[in-house]
């Protein structure tokens, strides 16, 4: 099963070398990625400073594999990846990192709009909303 | 013995990440009104429950030997 | 008028240094980029090894942007940045980078797809595909 | 003088990049056969015409002072 979990905020460096790496596969003619920053939201008048990730990690990654497979059966793409971050991401950094890859572009948005949909509404991830005062609120998806 | 796994709002509300204990064979329905009589702020918060890594329905049986998961709403991404 | 037209491939560095950028706008939620890149198409036999491309610049460039007037009429979207190779572009190179960003994600697929189709329709570009034993074809959009 | 341009495919099948030159005034449609009496491989290609660097219908009328572009499908990304 592929890793998906990474620990902390996930580096542009980190995404350039997923696009290098993606360079000698000249089958692909098009990639689409989608990236989650953690935005500064405002929540009764405080800041949001940070979001600290955990995960139910043996129930999710086999919930992403499920998706990956689930993508691949609907779509005709060459490869597909998926980062996300656990423990703190501060506001302004990156938290899910999804990487779609196709001979040709048509498909491409669709699965990487599917494979983002599918991550937000199953995988059992937990986002605690540090705001600036240190007190904190807990983040649901919509 | 069932191990009982808490996250997020959850293991704040109920104080505990996990948890081993003996429980009846019971419901998932059933287990709700059972964890809410043992840790009663839950009545306010929304959850569902996995059992062994997987949801089901509310009627699906759970047995002592189950790694049992209480999750408060997803938010990944 | 924004600078769309680079000389020569699109590098990985230049894309992670663009994600930086937008790290300070802590309003926005979600990006979705999409990046073409040149495929080893076999054609009759021969493999393409570049495509070297040249644009009508003075009819492209406000019609690109157009494009993004109307991305931003359409959708809400807090930026957009749209760059395009002139020049040699070899197999694997990246000739295409489109970079939307928005508060929240559930726009940023359509505007991404949206902005792509409409590159690939509107605009003034031509590609000169050159092939292993140094023929060419011309390459057309579909 | 109006300007002509030439672009990729059709660049290389009339072996120029541009030119200036009079031309009468004259609908797109009507300067498309006279361009290809005057480059007559242009017949079997697929081209648009661009005045000023927009595009126009076959009734728009061409005049001595544009630049006028003959530009092969696009190929953009």
């Amino acid at each position: 099963m592929k890793k998906v979990f990474v620990e902390g905020p996930i580096s542009s460096a980190f995404i350039a070398e997923k696009i290098i790496a993606h360079q000698s596969k000249t089958d692909i003619g098009a990639h689409s990625l989608f990236l989650g920053q953690v935005r500064a939201d405002k929540i009764e008048d405080k800041e949001v400073t940070a979001i600290e990730y955990t995960a139910y990690e043996e129930m999710a990654n086999p919930i992403f594999h499920e998706i990956r497979e689930s993508v691949f059966a609907k779509f005709e793409i060459t490869c597909m990846h998926i980062y996300h971050s656990l423990g703190v991401v501060k506001k302004g950094e990156i938290c899910l990192f999804v990487f779609v890859s196709a001979p040709r572009r048509k498909v491409v948005f669709d699965a990487l709009e599917f494979t983002v949909e599918e991550i937000k509404l199953k995988v059992p991830v937990f986002g605690k909303e540090i705001l600036e005062d240190h007190s904190h609120t807990w983040k649901k998806n919509s | 013995m069932a191990k009982l796994l808490y996250f997020g709002q959850v293991a704040e509300i109920a104080n505990r990440h996990s948890e081993e204990l003996p429980i009846e064979e019971m419901s998932i329905a059933d287990f709700r009104i059972w964890l809410e009589r043992k840790i009663p702020e839950l009545t306010f918060v929304s959850y569902q429950i996995s059992a062994n890594q997987q949801l089901h329905c509310e009627a699906f049986m759970l047995t002592n030997d189950m790694e049992i998961a209480i999750l408060p709403p997803f938010a990944g991404g």
